[in-house]
């Protein structure tokens, strides 16, 4: 009797709560989305399996070290996010999957996706209003740039005990791109504007490619340097691809790098999504405040657009405008698709694609403005 | 609350200078290193690879085309050649089109200072015929 | 004169022993085993390297940091057996590498994986009254398990001493499955037992196998909180696998990442076999008691069958019993040859994968069970 | 001694009883989430996956033409056909041919919540002659 | 206005120095050198574009961690090459991807890739008498070698400092070979003998193949302990590659492995790149003993096969000595060019590759004998 | 400077030695373990792997058609043939040829403790006319 005793004692029924519990369906929920939706499952997948071991009664998978003995494999795995490691290595794969072209041949769109900034910022005052600390909330409004990495790498640097959250609601609401901004740009805009056509795109040289990752890196720095590491290791990675001379190196962050980082990346945010912080209240407003920010950062990128139709000849679709967002390359798909639902003639694709890419410089500079400000604090 | 309020305006104000200053450089870039001259008649946009309507190729788009002939290329050193894919000629969504370039784009083999180079159609064609080739 | 004996004190010579030159010999052997035999050659090759290394006169390769100077790349390398990082991120791999449709197609198949664990606790005791103290046999019994990551994980945290032993047997063993099974098997069955045929497996959807991977994850872990760490890895792994919303990340779990770990693993497990550890009497009781958990797995597993088979209005062949002992999928393969040996119209493989992949996760439990009682102590 | 006997026992209760429970749960699962009906008449084990004698495809495996066919189409996006592949009809073990099974398992592209779709014969056939396609 | 200076002061453009703005015309050289002239670019690149960053004032890629805060991206990458563990992981890729047949079919030519090794000291005494300190001396000799990651692992060693111009001039150089040596090796060979026709080289077995790889691991190791690292990495990689039984491990060292540590290695390479320290004398004084040393380097190995003529039946072409500085295979191919150019019919390559991959043990070697007697000190 | 210029020179010492040490080792390797007899006339070097005029390859070297070959092997699993790989007949230089056999060494695939078996050319002809196979 005693043995069964000390065997159930063993077992882990006796640490699971009812957080536990309540997040076990929440993660079904997250599976359901990730899976059967296919919500970004690259990140999902694993932030939801993450999860599911942050809300089981684990053992030698998140303790720390205690003196000789060895911590649990996420222990190590997670430095990745606290040393701010893998949202870098992401941004070297994604630079190496990039494709500048379309801001370069028409760099006008470069206003795009600074516009389409604006919801960060009005989404942080609103984050202050209902009570965030400046940190929290830049964290949280960094949600409407679309941009996951960058979005983990400023929450970890910021607001660390909202990281899961926010990479959740991050993540998600890039899927729910096309549910979100078709009504809005359609809201903001004529039948008129959405069947302007653009002329297509010159070809733009590998010498241009090549010129424009060394200015990005040299621009973007010398006015922003706490954006250095997410523009330093982005425009790596595209130099290397447009460079054409180092394709081993090129595939190499385009698949195997990319890849293992994202199986660490994802499950180690997951495992931070225990039940004690992530159902909280907080998560709820987090969840509201990413929404908002998504739909104001739509909306300016198309009101940015139609303010530039004012003063320019060639005038701009003004559907491309919401791709600023970022959310590669769903947003300019949306684009694509809405202009087609007015001319089914036009092809927005590759004009979107400027904004698209724009984007996520932008929210990169965005989040070097929030560390400057408020990381040294 | 008016200093966050201050601030955000500063921060959107420095963005917006930002990528502004990129798109000043890129002009710049883009009148040094870019084509020679304008493009001279301002063509409305179509579709991006436009699928010229080949004689022979029909059904196949070009972009496919060139993948294999690559993919052939990369075993063989470039000296075989590839002179028949055959492909019943229906439709698909320009999504799974354009998902498809993009990752076609990916994969491409660069060479010299030069813009990448349009694969020849001529070059690698692909007939739906068997017998034609040999004639 | 003097510079040439300068010249000759540089050199290694002086600190060759005789146990080195002993190894030289038992390294051959391994190579032999492992190139010519075809023994587990990914595994063994790289151990047999390392324990080249460890068995030269090498600097800077296995010593440990002084002060401000770097130490050895195997020092590095190593702590990845350590801190227990390798064998969950091998268990990632071998998950995504893994089908468990045979098992949940015919879920009665998981008692022949119990069962054939068996032979690790009667190995236990055979190790207990050979003198071994309780975690030195708990870490030799689990060789019966036939599962190689397993075994070093276990090893490393109970008795790191006997880690190369442990570690070689387990990878000489599963490679010896083919030889050692089949008189076994033969024994324990009668001819018309061996010629039983089942019938052929259902078909099981994508939703059945990911509800699967997360059943084994959470009932796993509330049961055996220790054995968290290779359950949740394995069951992460699968989870990609069969999500197929992931096929990137599954493609680099199943090879970039179990490849690049899988040497560094064997590599680091080879350094730890120098002479004076190896060469020890304990090493010979090691393969000798490692060889008695193979038959006594390989016959439970069998017994079993015809234990079930008392109840079952289906008969199980009961050559599949002995599949339970893992060795993926080489035991599974041994089933259907035995099967083809007294029928030739008899297809055991898939039937004999349900048990074979069951004692992936049966051994996993008792490594668990293993720590909770001895690992904390 | 006796303590550890008693230890050993218990574990190996433990591990029948988290194997027993898989098991039910598992049962469970099929129950809920399996095919709706039992397969009708107890099929005696056939090799699994059964190269049906297709009148075309002779001596090429249907798995192996399945292989190909993604192979091309992972390269041309769904849109080429195979419509030859060249095999002796030889024979080679099953040890072999479960190797290859277990390996093609792995590479497996899958889609929708539904079962793995066997890959259609008829639309990616290999015809062993070279103008009948034309027809 | 308070604001706008507040903004300004943000930004980078107060922490540009003059250095750094040098260094940028620098940078874009070796851009230009990797991409448009194809010099080496797998390293030149990473090199520059760390370079790039190294000269950007830059927020959290390189300053070190402070208490709690994360260091940056870079502290850590570049971890890799103070703990030296790129250059053997590196070593492990050239293994699997190198074959030592040549050399084993004709073992005299380890004779020149000994040879090569002469520009080594010579360039060591050249920089002794500079002034540079024989730790210095020794890395930089080591250029003459041509090998990449010896003078990164060498120079990290025992001159940390010089670890950017060394390592720049090293790959440079390596690009170079097709112009530095041809009027070397023209200068000291005849006519007759750039005609001289070598018989072809036998098969060699893969037995053959494993059994070379464990020599060269004991007898050198034996002799050189402190080459450990180095030799045990290339030879582990070989054996692998030889092995014929362990595919997945091969090409997982060859490309994965070797391709991901290449841009790591290289843009750690290029972040100590910095002005201060890089526009130096000393950086010019390296580059200009260098080229002396891989033409000392070049001269001694064609030498050396002429002095093996006077003792051989069958002679060696003198043109394969030069092979023998390693640059593999790129020394390998002057000679056949320079072969042809003598007789069209004259085929050198395969010859060639002998002395050009004993070239890489023989500056392994070098290598172990500089850190033996310097490293202690 | 006298010790700099002995310590060179000691250096130079073990390093001639260390080789010369593996230059002795090998070539005893080479009477255990390396091909039974010497081999007979010293034959004079041809381009390396020579290939032989064979009637059908023309155009396409037999290392390309190993590759190719080998390619399909490991799609089919040693079961398909390729009969066809059609190339034009044009020269390249030799650089280019070196860097791919060099390349394709490294992908080659082995079996047993024997030499890499030459591929045989008559399994795996590729002609350069396209209706003579069906013949
Ligand atoms: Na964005
Ligand atoms: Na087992
Ligand atoms: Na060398």
């Amino acid at each position: 009797m005693d043995e069964l005793f000390a065997l159930a004692s063993l077992t882990g029924f006796g640490h699971v709560t009812v957080e536990m519990v309540v997040m076990w369906f929440v993660i079904v929920g997250l599976f359901y989305l990730a899976v059967a939706k296919n919500f970004e499952p690259l990140l999902l997948v694993p932030i939801a399996f993450g999860a599911l071991l942050a809300n089981l009664p684990t053992e030698g998978v998140i303790n720390e070290p205690i003196g000789e003995a060895a911590g649990g494999l996420y222990y190590y795995i997670s430095q990745g996010i606290h040393l701010e490691l893998f949202p870098p290595l992401i941004f070297l794969g994604v630079g190496a999957l990039t494709d500048f072209g379309p801001v370069i041949a028409n760099p006008r769109t470069f206003l795009l996706g600074a516009a389409a900034q604006f919801g960060v910022f009005a989404t942080f005052l609103g984050a202050i209003v209902i009570g965030f600390s400046p940190e929290q909330a830049g964290a949280i409004g960094i949600i409407g740039g679309a941009d996951g990495p960058t979005s983990i790498f400023l929450s970890n640097k910021l607001a660390p005990e909202l990281l899961a959250p926010i990479a959740v609601a991050a993540y998600s609401y890039m899927a729910l791109v096309p549910l979100l901004q078709p009504p809005i740009m359609r809201a903001l805009t004529t039948e008129n504007e959405r069947k302007i056509k653009m002329r297509s795109l010159r070809q733009v040289s590998r010498l241009e490619k090549l010129a424009f990752a060394l200015t990005v890196t040299v621009l973007v720095i010398l006015l922003v340097p706490a954006a250095s590491a997410l523009i330093g290791m982005l425009m790596l990675g595209n130099f290397i691809r447009e460079c054409g001379v180092a394709e081993r190196l090129s595939k190499a962050s385009q698949n195997e790098l990319i890849n293992v980082v994202t199986i660490f990346l994802g499950t180690s945010v997951g495992i931070t999504m225990t039940g004690e912080r992530f159902l909280q209240i907080e998560t709820l407003s987090i969840l509201a405040l990413g929404v908002v920010a998504f739909g104001i950062s739509t909306g300016t990128g198309v009101i940015m657009a139609k303010v530039m139709n004012l003063f320019l000849t060639e005038k701009i679709n003004p559907l491309i405008g919401s791709a600023g967002v970022s959310a590669v390359p769903m947003a300019a798909r949306v684009s694509q698709v809405e202009g087609q639902r007015a001319d089914p003639s036009n092809f927005l694709l590759m004009h979107a694609m400027g904004p698209n890419v724009a984007g996520v410089i932008g929210t990169a500079v965005v989040a070097g403005y929030f560390i400057a400000v408020f990381g040294a604090g | 609350m008016t200093e966050y309020v201050v601030f955000s305006l500063s921060g959107f104000g420095l963005v917006m200078l930002v990528l502004s200053a990129l798109w000043i450089t890129c002009a710049l870039l883009g009148l040094i290193l870019g084509p020679r001259s304008k493009p001279a008649a301002p063509k409305v946009a179509s579709p991006p690879p436009a699928p010229s309507p080949s004689p022979v190729a029909k059904g196949v788009p070009a972009a496919h085309v060139a993948a294999i002939t690559a993919a052939v290329a990369a075993v063989t050193g470039g000296r075989a050649r590839v002179v028949r894919v055959l492909a019943p000629a229906h439709g698909t969504t320009d999504w799974g089109q354009a998902g498809r370039h993009q990752l076609m784009a990916n994969r491409r083999v660069r060479g010299g200072w030069a813009p990448i180079p349009a694969v020849s159609q001529k070059t690698s064609l692909i007939s739906p015929t068997g017998g034609s080739r040999s004639s």
